[in-house]
């Protein structure tokens, strides 16, 4: 057991800290992270944000170098999520391409594919989003309809994807579709289609949501065209490269287990700052109290986290322990969340115009969606009773 | 002993839901979420010709003369659909208040006027430097010739924008907490008042600071004995307490069912999502908290129609509980609705937002457990 | 709405206050609520008190006159356990024959049957037992598999009983068994036999509890013997017999909500008395707001069984409210011993050497039975889900 | 960045397995129960035998000279097992506290008895009318020609019918809580030395009001500086809290265990129970609390064998998140077994009485919340 880092690791994240304060958006180290309010100008900062990571290769440090990247080990990709949660850095336009999409083309896509597509993510030249969900296949996402028909040389997709993050900016889409009806299994017939969005027969609407952002989608595709070989990996084996796709997530929960800290140290911060009756919050018995038990908690989130990211270094592969991970880091951050609005007192029911430029209520908002996206609490419990404890899987109905 | 509702109780609950269901529900909840105040002064009409606003006026002030409990099947239903406008700042503070204090021409002129629906009522109580509900306010009012002089600013005053009168807490003399401060009630269009918007969460129900810059009122404007406007508004602000405890079990009451028709209908795996007890067991979960909230209002509502002496505890541990209760319960609801749950369109966040205002709106439930314990003496 | 009592209910509470005073074992009302430790003597202590309660008409009160009760109202028997709960009175040793069995042989009874066994039950002449669940029919009772077979003029039963309440003080058991096999519905083919237990075939043997108490009996029949009339009710109908008896347990609840007020009551007395660092615990803010939020759970016990109660008055039925107040009330009263005990710090470890004589540690290690007996909460929980709120049912297999 | 237990430690962990399933589990734990002194001493016997009392006792006194990490295997699997006698008083705080401030013929007595296995030590801090861990002490250890005499009753002292030694914690100048106190080790057979069973709900572990009249000790009882033992004994504590919260995490990871093997095996309406969510999810949330408690007692391990300067921290948010923890999933195991939770026979209720005895055994949660909060200078 060995909580240090190597000299090499160190450096790593000494050089990623001074190219930050070197490169951030003017006043963000001062404490201004507001990203712009206009959509069209807020599209603007973030692809050239993306574009400036790309140049310090800081956009995908777990690339091979090759293709950019850094060829970044486990522990540097989370000394990474660590600095960036710790200045709060702008998000990465093309997350979803660098974090997993390009991978998986890597992984197992033609060299024509890998040429054509993998250079032009790390930029943000291309901007990709991840088609998915349904309407009706949420949790259940076998179940989908979207399906596409062979016509000639390209494929004709039909259907509604939903939940499309980004799918407003993107360029491309990686979509999961059926391409074979009435399978035998659920998970057979289904293909991975990679997806100009730029054509009539893609509509991306996007969704209000709760905290009054816009930031998912629903997507629908009418007679959609793409050109035969764009098929990721084998037609009808999709599962199986949907699943890949999935497997390159393996240290994104770094990133709440560190905004949880971040969250945390604020609040402490606040309760320090802000009195009540009198005195400060922190001198309250309840406050005291309360905080002191997440202190434990939260710290725990990072070493949950790290006890995995071990166990991946030694096996080599992600496991059932990232759902573990999940399921704990967002419940956790909704509650704590909560807790931070609760304690502004009665001032907390305001939202904008609340203390701290309403960051807590914003959080708490955005919070709810935590432990539904990326597969909901119940859908990580099953995964955690079935492949960690061995327990019968719910019926197969 | 006979727990429920009597049957003129009950049959005035069912025309409140059909008049809610014919408002479409939440619909005018979404109406004053964009800035509609038309629509809720609209609502707001229709609600005095209902009677609503009258329930426990005195009938000689043209109200039905009836007790708390009449008003609970009422509020109990505008809380279901989150009806907008300050209900239980008229009905639950107002109302009380001035049935008790105020003068023979006070009664002729707000009480007439709210069973009327001319008059609505909003609380403006408190200050962003003191939680008003501890006893504080740093408002004064200075005597003048003809009455009182008010300066200073309060804050998070709901639906000031549509209210015609604001009761207000201000210092009339120096002193501690609880002490020297007086209740007057102005009109919002009274010179040197100007108000702006707060952003809140719960966007059905907008907030305002309200400045008063050597606004003028008449001595007509006193509610009550002068300096003792603290304890005056303490009791009222029990019956408050509790009339916003019956909002929040409609509401909690709407939750439910919200999750429990999602779960029969929602079908993930080939069967309906209520089947699995993830979903099955915290929707007994939240009805096992509604129904605990629903005893403690109603018995709270039933002590303060009674004038029993644990009213005021009855109404600390029907507040504490439903404040969390609520936040609890709404919440679960949008887990239960998945995705869908995080949707503006979708019904479950307006319910959680409305949960989170409430939760420390007129005292905190520590505030209130606080409460329960002193007045029993630990 | 109304709070109060009829002038006759009041009545009828003095007249029990009064009784009790004269009546209950010397030094009860003093506070020496202890049974004698040897079980015989527990035993004839207990029957002792049940022919008192009986000669008083204080055993069964809700009985018809004509058989030894006072017919009294259910309000009535909501002010019995009322005050039976203020007392702390000792168990009715017969409880079972009184509240649940002997109703069920006035309600289903051949004359023979009633004129038999009626009499017998109030002045615990004859002790019942009650057979329903089986080492494999929990939850799922409908499974049980003890079976009985016609053979001439008697009945032979075969098989094993659990959780039977006070069978090895019994004199009859309320037996419920198979008597068809292989029936098409599980709930069909089933019996209900009423089975003398001083028998060479029948044996009931103490199950051993974590709160090293043996109240509950594994009871095995092998070849026992059971007159071929000894049936309650209809041949193969039994299912229907078992669920009238259930149906006589709506005030029963009534008594755990007033436990845990008499609980809440001592736990607070309890924190006024006792010092922690320097200062009376209930002046602890974490004690004192603690407190203050039972005050309102444990008055909804009560309340909320009002209601129900209220309810049951006015449709005639007892209803799946029963099960609302059965979880709540099993579960708080459990998570408040366990609160109780934790409050006594270190010296909480003890159990008959803590303080107060042990007394929450033996209440905090019973509770853990409230939750699993009589239904477990799970159980209630589908029973509130489907029958109160209309959730689809587990799936049937 | 390497969060595991080394390969040594890996098979110290699969031996000290090995051994506990040989003596079938809780076996021990059960005779203890029945009050089978002598089974716990052959038991202590065996493992002194395979070396475990000794692992962290410098070799120059016959140990293994390991860190403390090398202790977590062989305590967990103890835990596992509810292993009877007092293990972690002896090697939990008497072995760091005697290695710390014991002299030299103090730690060839005591250190070498305890890594040969004659030595078994424990605590007697714990007094009726103060909680030893506040610093305070009413058992007084006069000034004597030779030496001490000790006078006074303590009580919860874990095996003192099996110890052969006892550390005392005794007032030896007046003065406030966490002063002029000192720390003695004495012999159980002293002279004056009287010990009355106290019965515990933990039976595995039974505990002795242990009380001293005129005994008199000598001189090299006296363990660290004079009037400075609550110093010493404090941070000893901290290395006890931690040896708690891993023997806990053993107990827990047993019960996790048992969940899921009851519930795997468990057929209720033609399923094993496991497919219900209702249990399926609850043994998840057991061990989600299993995994949190482990990942914060390791750490703690980890800083007390640096001795990193947050260790007495990091020791607290174990101890504290552990100690409910354990309540948590040892309760939730008796419900996930149903009636057969419920019986003497089966395992659960010997973890859930253990969970309890734990709980507030060397500080509250509260206690080390408080903690946590004072270092932080909150």
């Amino acid at each position: 057991m060995d909580f240090s880092y190597t000299p090499q690791e160190e450096e790593f994240r000494a050089e990623l800290r001074a190219w930050l304060k070197e490169n951030l958006p003017p006043g963000w180290l001062e404490g201004n992270h507001k990203l712009p309010e206009d959509p069209k100008e807020e599209e603007a900062f973030l692809r050239a944000w993306q574009h400036k990571l790309a140049d310090g290769h800081w956009a995908g440090v777990s690339w091979p170098k090759e293709y950019g990247g850094r060829g970044a080990s486990l522990i540097e990709q989370v000394i990474y999520e660590e600095e960036m949660a710790r200045v709060d850095a702008p998000p990465q336009v093309n997350a979803i391409g660098i974090g997993m999409i390009g991978p998986t083309i890597i992984a197992l896509g033609t060299e024509e594919q890998k040429k054509r597509y993998v250079p032009k993510i790390l930029n943000a030249e291309e901007v990709w989003c991840q088609g998915y969900s349904e309407p009706n296949a949420g949790s259940d996402l076998a179940a989908l309809t979207t399906r596409a028909t062979l016509e000639g040389d390209h494929w004709v997709v039909n259907g509604q994807k939903i939940w499309t993050s980004y799918a407003h900016l993107a360029d491309r889409c990686f979509l999961l579709l059926r391409t074979k009806e009435n399978p035998q299994n659920k998970h057979d017939g289904l293909t991975c289609l990679l997806v100009d969005m730029h054509q009539p027969g893609v509509e991306p609407r996007p969704i209000h949501q709760m905290n009054d952002h816009r930031d998912f989608n629903e997507t629908f595709f009418n007679n959609a065209i793409v050109p035969k070989d764009e098929v990721l990996g084998e037609v009808n084996n999709g599962w199986y490269a949907a699943v890949v796709l999935l497997s390159f997530e393996r240290v994104s929960v770094a990133n709440v287990a560190f905004r949880l800290q971040q969250a945390y140290d604020g609040l402490l911060a606040y309760c320090k700052r802000h009195e009540r009756n009198g005195r400060p919050l922190i001198q309250d018995p309840l406050v005291r109290n309360r905080l002191a038990g997440y202190h434990a908690r939260v710290h725990a989130a990072k070493l949950n986290f790290y006890r995995n990211l071990t166990r991946q270094i030694k096996t080599g592969r992600p496991g059932p322990e990232g759902s573990m991970d999940k399921l704990y880091c967002s419940e956790l951050l909704k509650e704590l969340n909560g807790y931070a609005v609760s304690l502004q007192g009665a001032q907390g029911e305001l939202w904008q115009d609340a203390e701290e430029e309403g960051k807590w209520q914003e959080e708490y908002l955005s919070s709810f969606a935590m432990t539904i996206a990326g597969g909901t609490s119940e859908i990580q419990k099953n995964i955690i009773a079935e492949r960690m404890l061995g327990l019968p899987k719910d019926i197969k109905y | 002993m006979d727990f429920s509702l009597s049957d003129d109780q009950l049959m005035l609950q069912q025309n409140a839901r059909q008049f809610f269901t014919a408002q479409r529900g939440t619909r005018p909840a979404r109406k004053a979420m964009e800035g509609d105040v038309a629509s809720t002064k609209a609502l707001w009409k229709q609600m005095a010709e209902l009677g609503y606003p009258a329930i426990t006026i005195a009938e000689a002030f043209g109200g039905a003369g009836e007790g708390f409990l009449s008003l609970v099947p009422v509020l109990e239903e505008a809380g279901r659909v989150l009806a907008p406008g300050p209900l239980p700042e008229t009905v639950g503070f107002a109302v009380p208040l001035l049935t008790r204090l105020g003068t023979q021409a006070q009664k002729q002129q707000y009480l007439q006027g709210i069973a009327d629906g001319s008059e609505i009522v909003t609380l403006a109580f408190y200050e962003s430097s003191c939680d008003a509900f501890a006893g504080q306010a740093t408002v004064t009012a200075e005597r003048t010739a003809a009455g009182f002089r008010l300066n200073g600013q309060k804050v998070l005053v709901p639906n000031a924008d549509l209210a015609t009168a604001l009761i207000v807490l201000a210092r009339t003399t120096a002193g501690p907490a609880g002490e020297g401060l007086s209740l007057f009630i102005v009109d919002p269009k009274a010179s040197g008042v100007q108000m702006r918007l707060q952003r809140p969460m719960d966007q059905t129900r907008p907030l305002f600071a309200v400045s008063f810059e050597q606004t003028e009122v008449g001595e007509e404007a006193l509610i009550g004995p002068l300096d003792e406007g603290w304890t005056a508004a303490e009791e009222a602000l029990r019956t408050l307490a509790v009339s916003l405890s019956v909002l929040s079990v409609g509401a909690m009451d709407a939750c439910v069912e919200q999750s429990a028709e999602y779960a029969k209908t929602r079908v993930q795996f080939g069967q309906p999502i209520g089947r699995f007890q993830a979903v099955k067991h915290r929707i007994v979960d939240m009805k096992v908290n509604l129904e605990t909230a629903r005893s403690l209002t109603y018995y709270a509502a039933w002590a303060l129609e009674e004038g029993s002496s644990d009213r005021h505890v009855a109404a600390a541990d029907a507040k504490s509980f439903t404040a969390q209760a609520f936040v609890r319960v709404a919440n679960a609801n949008i887990q239960n609705h998945g995705g869908m749950g995080f949707t503006w369109e979708a019904e479950p966040h307006l319910y959680a937002k409305r949960a989170k205002a409430w939760e420390n709106y007129i005292g905190s439930p520590e505030a209130h457990l606080d409460y329960i314990a002193a007045a029993q003496g630990w």
